[in-house]
């Protein structure tokens, strides 16, 4: 690699003149980006979690800010993967960029058959696979920590998908090398470093959680060493690309874990708060880089 | 529906109102220019990385070359925004969401509890028939309108008493649509003191803790009848009163 | 649990007027804390790590400072455990407060090793046993995150000394939950929970990380609801009391880790900054409680 | 040694001095009626939680009822510094560290880099017989000093060259006591520069990030000959030359 790292690359194969992708269930179908027009800047977007079934989603409050940070519940709602395909995907086709989807599930074997069904759509170049999630009862945290696990995930994947795929693994415990280790040998494209951090806040004079599952997924630009540390980790140890996941707020903070070893950094909760964050984070990178 | 943007607004005006209220008037002649009745707007709280999200406050009423807002200082971010100071510069995304559903030539009882009658100026505004109701703890806690009948716990101003003490048969029956907008609890009891032939004319303002504002997140979901959820930043804020799930929204305790 | 927390409390058998502990590393061996006098409202002083034989520490720079945190690769250094014995417990003797040794160690019986010799020494009340600390190759973090090996850790310290000991755990992968079991089996009075969170800093300009060992533990008051996930995760599966370490700047804080079931709270990064902060804390959190 | 308390000072004079360097006067007579030459300050930034540390800074000289800082602004943390206005209040912890040792009526050479030579002008007015010299990279870098010998890089003022070109063996052979002070490089190449006879006579005023300033955190380590480390905040800032083990503290690259 070569310092400062440039900021156009290649990845799957494609050419992008920017590393932002939006994260996960930050950016929704791409609907309301398209809605703003706010995709100046944009790489890639990756899609909310689709599941086999529907899914409600986690009961409100779902969000909760602390002083330094946002603390998720929202349980992978979504409307399930033959509504996606048939009613959401269609318009996802008009985004100017690249779309992956990112897919969960609550066995080893519905990843594979939520991406069977998505095969009929020609609108994504690849997928997310989330085996991390932080806010499920079944299919999140546990399965991402242990490695074999996610080795069956990513085998099941490949074998009805000729697509590439990204494994997006949990900070949550277990070693994350391994689990990306795991992801390659089961034939994943690309590991995402990381899903959300396990956060809690207690109301100290009645002891409650607001958050009705307890914990939940905590976000943090403050986060950000920890994110640079882990992708340095694994960037080391596995020969696919990694996309970095976590504490992006600034330019700065996208060519730091560019150098770290990211060939794609997404950027979620910054996103919520600025829509047009892809195209002020390019902005800043091309002014500090003079790229 | 409009197509809300990012805008650098400056403050025009700031003054405290009320108890613990702050009165904000933002310069912003497209925002003034596009935005409806019950549409809010997030709001920056500080340039700085913290707090990570926006805070999402009601336009209160449209100003000559801007909008005006009325908030409630009840946390760090509100707190950062009463600081403001006519001169600053604020990033405002607006205008969100679906406002009231106006009829043309419709007759409106609007029902407000404290803060929730933020947002009334508006929409008295713009319809052509209207008697507005509004309670609040005090005095010092009764969102200025142009007219209404007030109603206050402590006596202090109006009747004393809620405000669902002032809904009437003859007030119902009177209006082709029903706005209500308070805090939970009130809007619940409203609900409920309305006699189900006059339910599918309410239509009431809700509020969830938001993250994006825009739609992106799922994190401020209101519960729908028939089971599932509604986007209060996207569908609503406002809905018609008989697609609330009013079990499950009083379990969720916004 | 009652709501608010009390502030005053019991804790191996002591009665605390104050919860707040200064974390170890953060505090020297007590005598800087005599010297300027700023030891009003500390519950108790954890001393620096200890080994066996004497550590220089790593290479500076051993600090650097993030926009929202602090990266810190000291590395153990401490002049070894006869030097501290004979030559630095004396004067923490004239501590107004409870005093607890922090023990380190490269292999599972060092841990032993170094409290048998502390054992000549009445001036601590306990140990916390170290097998988490970020910064060095052996003995680290490795240890904390296998509970075998926490286990064996564990047995060793309790079989030559009768004072209660703490296991300081790691929430660098791993489960933290299994691993206090681990230290309770083995006969753990307390649990730490938890020492600095894995983190690195990359200039992206060079591609170089400025610390030398490349990551470095971080510490941040934003890590505080990650911590509050760890403390009740962990004090809702042990018997033992939880003394949480990481993430605490305000007096509230420190009372929503009570709430969490923390029975002690430590504090070290405000520390640093803030001489006088477990005497501030305290009025912070008298104001709030009215206690 | 001086106990370091934690005091409110109130700013009393702010400059901008030099290139990119602020001066800041602070009122603190406690401070000021303790410190010795060479001792420093550990300065809060902000009130807020971040920066999670302070700011080392060597107080330039005494005034009246308080003390003086000279520092660059080369980060955030010394950019919050230099905001801080007349009026407005900030956390000190000070005095702090060994200053230089000064043996009753000794003769002094000072010779100084860039800022390094802030902290001079305290140490002259504590001496009775004193030469000062001083390289900078330019005229905008050079701190003012009640007399000096000065060069430059770039020949704007006084000579050109470096420090090292103005040291002689006359004036290293009718110093007492020699301070240095100023970038690594600079304090290794003053170092290398003088001969071996006169070395026992240098203190060194060394630099290193802190965490603590006050002794607990073991961050702010100077390799010193032998092996080994000390604590630059607490056993220095200022070392014997001969005590520094230069080759490491270069590897170190502070
Ligand atoms: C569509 C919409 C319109 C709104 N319009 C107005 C208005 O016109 N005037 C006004 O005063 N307030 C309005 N609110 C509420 C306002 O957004 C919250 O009071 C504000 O976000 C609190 O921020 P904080 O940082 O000061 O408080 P925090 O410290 O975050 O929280 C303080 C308290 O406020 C509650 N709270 C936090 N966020 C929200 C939220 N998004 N919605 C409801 N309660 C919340 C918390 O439960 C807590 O009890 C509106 C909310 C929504 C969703
Ligand atoms: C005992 C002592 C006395 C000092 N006296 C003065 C003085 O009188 N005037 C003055 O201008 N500066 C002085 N310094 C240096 C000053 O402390 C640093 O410039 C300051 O801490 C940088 O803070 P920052 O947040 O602005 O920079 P950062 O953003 O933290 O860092 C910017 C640059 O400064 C370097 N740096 C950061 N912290 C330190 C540090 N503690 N020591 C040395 N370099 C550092 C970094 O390597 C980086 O290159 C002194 C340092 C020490 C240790
Ligand atoms: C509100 C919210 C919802 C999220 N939903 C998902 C999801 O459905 N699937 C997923 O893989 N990650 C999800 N994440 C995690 C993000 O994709 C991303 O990994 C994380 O927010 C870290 O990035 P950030 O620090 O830039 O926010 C969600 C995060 C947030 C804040
Ligand atoms: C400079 C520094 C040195 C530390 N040294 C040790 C140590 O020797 N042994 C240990 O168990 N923990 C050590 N720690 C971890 C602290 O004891 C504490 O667990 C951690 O800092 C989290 O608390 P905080 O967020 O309040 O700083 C060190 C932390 C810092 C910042
Ligand atoms: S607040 Fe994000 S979807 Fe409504
Ligand atoms: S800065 Fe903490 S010991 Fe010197």
């Amino acid at each position: 690699m070569s310092f400062p790292p440039a900021i156009r690359r290649k990845f799957w194969g494609h050419d992008f003149s920017s590393p932002v992708m939006l994260a996960s269930g930050t950016a929704g179908f791409g609907e309301e980006l398209l809605d703003l027009k706010c995709l100046s800047g944009v790489g890639a977007v990756v899609s909310k979690a689709v599941t086999l079934k529907p899914r409600e989603g986690n009961l409100p409050p779902r969000l909760l800010e602390t002083p330094f940070g946002l603390l998720n519940s929202i349980g992978l709602a979504n409307p399930g993967v033959h509504h996606v395909l048939n009613c959401i995907l269609p318009a996802a086709a008009a985004l100017p960029c690249p779309f992956l989807i990112n897919v969960a599930g609550e066995s080893v074997d519905e990843f594979a058959d939520v991406v069977n069904i998505l095969e009929d759509s020609s609108v994504h170049i690849g997928y997310e696979i989330n085996v991390s999630c932080p806010n499920v009862a079944e299919g999140g945290t546990a399965f991402g920590v242990d490695p074999e696990v996610v080795l069956r995930v990513a085998q099941g994947v490949s074998r009805v998908t000729d697509r590439p795929f990204s494994v997006k693994l949990t900070p949550n415990g277990g070693d994350i090398v391994q689990s990306a280790e795991a992801a390659v040998e089961g034939g994943a494209s690309a590991v995402t470093v990381c899903n959300t951090f396990l956060g809690m806040h207690i109301d100290w004079k009645t002891g409650k959680s607001v958050i009705r599952r307890k914990v939940a997924g905590y976000t943090s630009p403050a986060l950000l060493p920890l994110v640079v540390a882990k992708v340095w980790q694994v960037s080391n140890a596995v020969s696919v690309p990694v996309i970095s996941s976590g504490g992006v707020s600034r330019g700065e903070d996208v060519l730091q874990l560019l150098a770290a070893g990211a060939q794609m950094v997404q950027v979620g909760t910054r996103l919520m708060r600025r829509p047009f964050a892809a195209s002020e984070l390019m902005d800043e990178m091309k002014k500090l880089t003079g790229e | 529906m409009t197509v809300p943007r990012d805008f650098d607004c400056v403050v025009k005006h700031r003054e405290q109102v009320l108890c613990g209220v702050v009165k904000t008037v933002f310069d912003c002649a497209e925002i003034a220019s596009h935005a409806l009745p019950g549409q809010f707007v997030q709001i920056e709280p500080s340039p700085d990385v913290f707090p990570v999200t926006r805070r999402p406050i009601t336009i209160n009423r449209l100003t000559g070359n801007g909008f005006e807002l009325l908030f409630d200082v009840v946390g760090s971010g509100t707190e950062l925004m009463a600081q403001m100071r006519p001169g600053d510069t604020v990033r405002v995304l607006g205008p969100l969401g679906r406002g009231w559903a106006i009829d043309p030539g419709s007759s409106w009882l609007l029902i407000g509890g404290g803060l929730g009658a933020a947002g009334f100026q508006f929409l008295m505004n713009s319809v052509d028939s209207v008697t507005v109701l509004i309670g609040a703890s005090g005095s010092d806690r009764v969102v200025p309108l142009d007219s209404c009948r007030v109603i206050t716990e402590d006596g202090s101003a109006g009747e004393k008493g809620l405000v669902t003490a002032l809904i009437s048969e003859e007030l119902l029956d009177g209006a082709d649509s029903i706005a209500v907008c308070g805090p939970v609890a009130m809007m619940e009891a409203v609900w409920n003191t309305i006699p189900e032939k006059h339910r599918r004319k309410v239509q009431v303002s809700t509020e969830s803790r938001m993250g994006c504002g825009w739609g992106v997140c799922d994190g401020c979901s209101i519960p729908v009848s028939g089971g599932g959820y509604k986007k209060c930043c996207r569908e609503g804020p406002v809905f018609p009163g008989v697609e609330i799930d009013w079990k499950r929204w009083k379990e969720a305790g916004l």
